[in-house]
């Protein structure tokens, strides 16, 4: 290389100790990267980072850069000492939608890997927190270049700013017997139908959708996403007695007794004399706990589906809220039953996004202007699973009490015809 | 003294008298001594002793207010068939305290004969505790002693016997602000309009800023009507909480029609098992219907039945709803939900299903 | 009777039932009583009331009447019907302080009820909601007199008005096995240190005192004072293991599981094979669940003393607040015990009547600035029971981290000196 | 395509794409039809289908921010060893699927031996979920890539190995908007000072409408600093939350000195016996000492250990908190406790305990 290597003596602290390093990777562009453009971003990159190390500042900032078509995807970052760094001057973010469940084969690696080698830092993340695959540094030509590219063969770009942002969704029901819906399909549904404002921000704020298979959870959807989507099931759990009688004999009773019966959080289980597990289901409030202690033993009923929660965040600016649950249970097996998904979600946006403040997420929207007002905007009927419990102060005023008693009334009349008909 | 005398007389502020005075000598050399308690049967309670002494305690319900007459038979009664030691509990029922365990059967029938209900200990409904109403108060939306004197009636045997999973503390208040505080039940007044306001009154009553400040939504602003200085009240915003009146009796919340009555259930103040919770809304829009008020006492016991049946064991009523669920607690109860059981008000959030903790 | 009896067809209603009247005690007053005066009290105040049974609407209003010397203590009614019912027009409550534990005998009864007749209604009631002996029913006249006639036998008015209240105080240790203190003696040391505040309301709004023995906390003081006091210990519960096995032989194993074992909120209890019960007492949170269903065989432990929580109210104006944990142990054994008590007490309410807002509750003041001012306010330390988990939101300035720390481990060293000293 | 060309392509819009082309087939064949999962050692994992069929799990821990060299590594590996099938988790960990059992050990070895780290699954310490720091982004009070390297260098034998309680899910995150998200164990910037104003710069970068609706305080005002348009804190009432910053870059809140880190702890997002929690302030005033950070890893241990010893099988680090309590949480990781662990945001009240359950 003729170029001076910058000396990162901070940096190469990182390369001590057990655990893969990033700066390695980095040095192994700067030194072994048969492209010179390469080798001199890596150079440049690690000196700025070098910088930052030794001042304890941060030295990017943003800009505008997106790809033609779209106003959103991009992460620009052009370098404030662009000047004693310069080939790393321009070094934005694509953010790429991974496929549903972020499967991969090893060939499309490859293929996604040559093409950032051609026009990239060579730097890729699996995942970004929200889901994306990340490739890190491009420069403000190569940007189009790049997804242009990757686009021909079946990629797209996810969102960045006041728009839908990408979606998230567990390994569900590909390999996990806890898996209560088809998360890819729900993913790819809700997203795709989406399209338009992923890719042009034009809403209040953002927006992201996660899906989880059960209330495990595994992609943090109700902390972490406007819109969680929820495996779960509403008839009896089933229960093969006779690996429960296994488990027991392997384990022992009082292990079960300590880790199984006495951690249901409504007390729900029973242990029998003759090693049987009986649970009580009306009051099991489908936590996962006893499941995932006994996953051979212990498995979701048949009459599955999801519940959907709104409102989740993190921390700006009002602190941080997690999703509240607008639909208890919905089936998701035929066609129009994923459309009422879609249509809930339309309905959801749309209405955050007439009443939605700028800058505003729907989560705080709803904090501002109460769930109830929320819920008649969306056309949702109120059910107690909603709340923890119902209100405790006296402070409301409920001159239609008549009429909104007598509404429910006839919705649970409708529900008990339906039930018996179907 | 009974002259009104030229220099009045300064009072002897003497505070809060020492009830060692009025204590059953058995308590008083016992004082912080006793080893356990049973209860023998209900409205008995038998304390004993390190020293092995013992009180036995015999619990009456009576109307709280008291007339002359019925003080002197309680009197009476204390001296003829106990010791002439009384205490009266926070729920204004009456303990009669005795040493000598073979006063308890005889005092417990000449309770009864008096007319007095001997109970209200342990498991059983004791007493609902109650405030003012129409007898006495200046603000009140119904008659807090008229609904309970109701309500006992038909809840008698359940003072009477103790079978109820655990203790019941019912309380009744007489309007939004609440003297009876919360309970494992609570009757409670709830408006259900705006106050009108009576604008020839204004001027002359009210202290306009005070009640401006008062509102906790800001709905009351200054106005002139017709030339004088008065209120108005932004009725979109008025939550009804009836704040107003008090400072400011023009503004007239309390209506024949609209004042209506709300049950509370799941307040429990005690430490036991759980922290201490307040009473949440399950049932509104009650008529305010005097003398006997059917419909709130037929909730009340709606609520009592399904609790009796279904709950387990030394769970209060916000222990049992916690196990199975609000969900289901309007089911067994047969009670409607509605929006108005969402909660928000300030912090609403918290009470807010932010799980998939859901039953089904 | 010379006078008209008003007609009560709804009244009467309420002497059905087998529940004792008060209606019946108001008329035998209108129909017994020899003294004319409280037989044409009655009958005007059944009038009233049967009026507003009738309209469902109340008809007193409020005034000004006081005791010579004092600002408080008396509710004064007038009514608005008085042309209809002029012999109950003036209608004043008197509140009047009751002993500490709500001790009466039978000839101190009878002494009261003859006061009252003479110059009131003969209606009393023991007691109100905050403890008060209301004497329901004097005229503006009579109210002196009556109150110059008890005083002088040593009875003394409660508060009404922003003023320290009338306090309250649960049987405890005269009867209660559960009582971790003295509760007349913390009750009357407090509420005499402060009889001026009682008499002449001149605090913020209401300040009220309740003392409970035990966490069963049968004087609601959490939730309705504002200073609770509450008996509580600190060393390991007292487990009397014969008196266990008994419990056991008389009511089965299953029964102890059911409803102790599992019952308990930490799950810090063991029954073990052999019968006896293993409480492991640095996670046990002094619920009393555990106590309460087995008297004779659990106790409190022997280092007693009381918690202080502060802030509890009612609804107005913000919603109900409980009160607040501000000392979670302090021992009241020796005279300073007690001065510590009271200043602590001295401190809050001169805290608070510097810097609340006029009709606002200490309670409502800790809500507006914050719990660490207010303890920095009355020179208290901060404790983790205070709270029941530390802030969960970043929105916090940080900037004296380090001597905060410093102030802490200081003071740990301090009290394990003090304990070794001890 | 390499050419820039004269009328510019258009997208094609697909969206998200469809991983079932990237499954493995096995996985495809019995998608959502599997009965259970084993868990056979550290890192790998064997789900059993109902149709008897198996897929063999190996996840393994990578530097998230992959070279293309690594990338080709792990190709190779999953090649030669495994079927060609992988896929990344939310935590950046790489999985190899399989489905021959015999494979999983020659996987394991060539990983270990390529410097991967085979580990991450169940009772384990999985890999640190990160952001970008100085790396990308352009907020970054710290370098989160770099805190997490250093950590998991002195963690990994907790990866390698399943002896926690439960699952540790620990995240970092480089500014106070924490796009780390919340965990078991959350290391975050905390600001500690109100950023100072670059005012040269305020009037062509700034849009101050926009930063003066974003402070969550109103801290910000518009003035006038010599003679132009900018703006101004109120130092007071700054809570040092950063989120002027990202709007404004004049409103500097990095600082090399009083920009620190703070850890919270008990974010526990999974449904699992209790409901979803908060993560809780427990350490602040840490010092943001590259390139190593050693006294934020050194109490994330001390916390771990504490964990490690108390905590029963199952309980996740929130549970176990909640059933010792919090006084003994301090008690037993040594940290102190001071006036900035109550809070005092909007809803601090519910954080405070109203109840006498207390820890002695
Ligand atoms: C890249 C990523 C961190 C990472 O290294 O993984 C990231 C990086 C940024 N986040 Fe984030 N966030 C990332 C996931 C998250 C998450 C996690 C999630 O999505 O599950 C959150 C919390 C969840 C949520 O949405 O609240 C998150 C909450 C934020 C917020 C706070 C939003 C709020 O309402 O509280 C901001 C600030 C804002 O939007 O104003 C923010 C802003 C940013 C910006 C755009 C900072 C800025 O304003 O310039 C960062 C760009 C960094 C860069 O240079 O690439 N980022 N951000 C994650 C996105 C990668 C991806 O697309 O896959
Ligand atoms: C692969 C992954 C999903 C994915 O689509 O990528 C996943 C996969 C599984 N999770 Fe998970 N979880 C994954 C992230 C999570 C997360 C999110 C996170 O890590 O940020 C959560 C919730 C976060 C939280 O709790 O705050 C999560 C909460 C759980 C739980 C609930 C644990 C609990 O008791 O609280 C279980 C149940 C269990 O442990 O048996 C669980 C169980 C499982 C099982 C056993 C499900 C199954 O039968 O296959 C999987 C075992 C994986 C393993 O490595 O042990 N998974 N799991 C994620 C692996 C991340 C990693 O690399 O370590
Ligand atoms: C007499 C009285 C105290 C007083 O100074 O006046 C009292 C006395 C006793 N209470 Fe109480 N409690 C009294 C009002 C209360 C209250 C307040 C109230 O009624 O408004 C509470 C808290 C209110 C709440 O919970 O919302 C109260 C919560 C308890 C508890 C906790 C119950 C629970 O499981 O939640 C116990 C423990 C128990 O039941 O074994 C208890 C236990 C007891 C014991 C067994 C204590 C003892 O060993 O002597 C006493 C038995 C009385 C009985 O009649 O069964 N006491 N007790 C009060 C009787 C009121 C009445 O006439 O019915
Ligand atoms: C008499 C009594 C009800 C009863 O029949 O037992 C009562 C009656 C009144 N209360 Fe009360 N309160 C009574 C106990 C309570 C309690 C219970 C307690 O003290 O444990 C509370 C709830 C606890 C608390 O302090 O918050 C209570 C909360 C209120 C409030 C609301 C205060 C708040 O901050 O939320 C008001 C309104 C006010 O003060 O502005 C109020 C106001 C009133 C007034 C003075 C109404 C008024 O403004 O004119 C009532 C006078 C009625 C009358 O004509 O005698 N009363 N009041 C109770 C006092 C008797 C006694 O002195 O023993
Ligand atoms: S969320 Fe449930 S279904 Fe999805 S991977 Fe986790 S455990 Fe399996
Ligand atoms: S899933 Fe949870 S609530 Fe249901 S039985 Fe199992 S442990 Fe209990
Ligand atoms: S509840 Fe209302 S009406 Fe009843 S006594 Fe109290 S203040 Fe008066
Ligand atoms: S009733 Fe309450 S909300 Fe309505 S105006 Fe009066 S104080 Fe305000
Ligand atoms: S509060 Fe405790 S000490 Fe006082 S009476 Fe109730 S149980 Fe006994
Ligand atoms: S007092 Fe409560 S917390 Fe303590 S052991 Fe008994 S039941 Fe458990
Ligand atoms: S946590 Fe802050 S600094 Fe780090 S990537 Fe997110 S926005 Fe940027
Ligand atoms: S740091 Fe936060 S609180 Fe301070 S001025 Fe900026 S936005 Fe406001």
């Amino acid at each position: 290389m003729a170029k001076k290597i910058h000396e990162t003596p901070m940096l190469d602290e990182l390369e001590k100790g057990p655990w893969p390093s990033f700066i390695s990777g980095i040095k192994r562009l700067r030194d072994q990267h048969p492209d010179e453009r390469i080798r001199g971003v890596a150079n440049d990159l690690l000196g700025q980072l070098e910088h930052s190390y030794e001042t304890r500042k941060g030295y990017w900032k943003g800009g505008t850069v997106s790809v033609y078509g779209y106003g959103s995807g991009v992460i620009p970052r052009f370098s404030e000492v662009g000047d004693a760094f310069p080939e790393s001057r321009e070094f934005h973010t694509l953010r790429v939608q991974p496929p549903a469940g972020n499967f991969y084969t090893t060939d499309m690696l490859r293929q996604l890997a040559d093409s950032w080698e051609k026009w990239g830092s060579g730097l890729i993340t699996f995942h970004g927190q929200t889901g994306n695959i990340m490739f890190i540094g491009a420069s403000t030509d190569a940007t189009q270049h790049f997804f242009d590219e990757i686009n021909e063969y079946g990629w797209d770009l996810g969102g960045a700013g006041p728009c839908v942002r990408t979606g998230m969704s567990c390994v569900g029901a590909a390999r996990c017997e806890m898996s209560c819906c088809n998360e890819q399909r729900i993913h790819r549904t809700l997203l795709n139908r989406f399209t338009d404002d992923v890719h042009r921000p034009s809403l209040p704020y953002k927006f992201k959708f996660k899906i989880s298979g059960c209330p495990n959870d595994c992609v943090n959807s109700i902390e972490r996403s406007d819109f969680a989507i929820i495996g779960i099931w509403r008839d009896n759990m089933k229960i093969d007695q006779d690996a429960v009688k296994e488990f027991i004999e392997k384990k022992g009773r009082q292990y079960v007794i300590d880790n199984v019966i006495t951690r249901c959080p409504t007390n729900c289980m029973t242990l029998t004399d003759d090693d049987r597990i009986i649970v009580k289901d009306e009051d099991c409030v489908r936590c996962m706990h006893c499941l995932n202690v006994m996953p051979k033993a212990l498995h979701p009923g048949d009459d599955k589906g999801v519940s959907v929660l709104i409102g989740g965040k993190r921390t700006l600016k009002i602190g941080d809220l997690m999703g509240t649950v607008i639909v208890p249970f919905m089936k998701l097996e035929t066609e129009e039953d994923y459309q009422k998904l879609v249509e809930l979600a339309e309905n959801a946006i749309d209405f955050w996004a007439e009443n939605g403040l700028e800058h505003e997420r729907i989560g705080e929207m709803i904090e501002r202007i109460g769930l109830v007002n929320f819920l008649e905007g969306i056309g949702v009927e109120p059910d107690p699973n909603m709340v923890l419990h119902p209100r405790q102060t006296s402070y409301v005023r409920t001159d239609g009490w008549d009429e909104e008693a007598e509404k429910w009334f006839r919705r649970k009349l409708e529900e008990k015809k339906q039930a018996a008909a179907g | 003294m009974t002259q009104a005398q030229a220099t009045p007389r300064m009072p002897i502020e003497s505070g809060c008298p020492d009830g060692f005075q009025y204590m059953h000598p058995v308590m008083r050399r016992n004082f912080g001594q006793w080893k356990y308690h049973e209860h023998p049967r209900p409205g008995v309670l038998r304390h004993v002793a390190y020293s092995g002494e013992e009180i036995w305690t015999v619990k009456a319900g009576t109307q709280r207010i008291l007339d002359v007459f019925t003080i002197r038979k309680l009197c009476e009664i204390g001296d003829k068939y106990a010791d002439g030691y009384v205490r009266f509990t926070i729920r204004s029922n009456i303990e009669f305290m005795v040493a000598d365990k073979n006063k308890v059967e005889p005092l417990i029938n000449a309770l009864e004969e008096a007319g007095f209900v001997v109970g209200g200990t342990a498991n059983s409904v004791t007493m609902i505790s109650h405030t003012q109403g129409w007898l006495h108060c200046d603000i009140p939306g119904t008659d807090a002693s008229g609904v309970v004197k109701a309500m006992m009636d038909e809840l008698i045997d359940e003072f009477r016997n103790c079978r109820m999973p655990n203790r019941v503390h019912i309380t009744t208040s007489c309007c939004q602000i609440n003297c009876g505080g919360q309970g494992d039940i609570a009757i409670n007044v709830q408006h259900t309009k705006p106050p009108r306001i009576n604008h020839d009154q204004v001027a002359n009553v009210c202290e306009r800023p005070a009640v401006v400040a008062r509102c906790p939504v800001a709905a009351i602003r200054p106005a002139l009507v017709d030339g004088k200085p008065s209120l108005e009240v932004d009725e979109k915003k008025c939550i009804c909480c009836g704040a107003c009146y008090p400072p400011c009796p023009p503004m007239q919340i309390n209506d024949p029609e609209h004042t209506k009555l709300a049950i509370w259930v799941g307040g429990n103040h005690s430490n036991a098992r759980g922290r201490p919770t307040f009473h949440k809304l399950v049932a509104a829009g009650i008529p305010n219907n005097p003398p006997r008020w059917p419909e709130a006492t037929a909730i009340v016991k709606r609520i009592l039945r399904a609790y009796q049946q279904d709950a387990r064991d030394w769970e209060r009523i916000n222990d049992w709803i916690e196990r199975i669920g609000w969900p289901r607690f309007f089911e067994l109860t047969g009670l409607p939900f509605t929006k108005y059981h969402i909660d928000n008000w300030r912090g609403a959030r918290n009470s807010l299903n932010a799980s998939t903790h859901i039953r089904f």
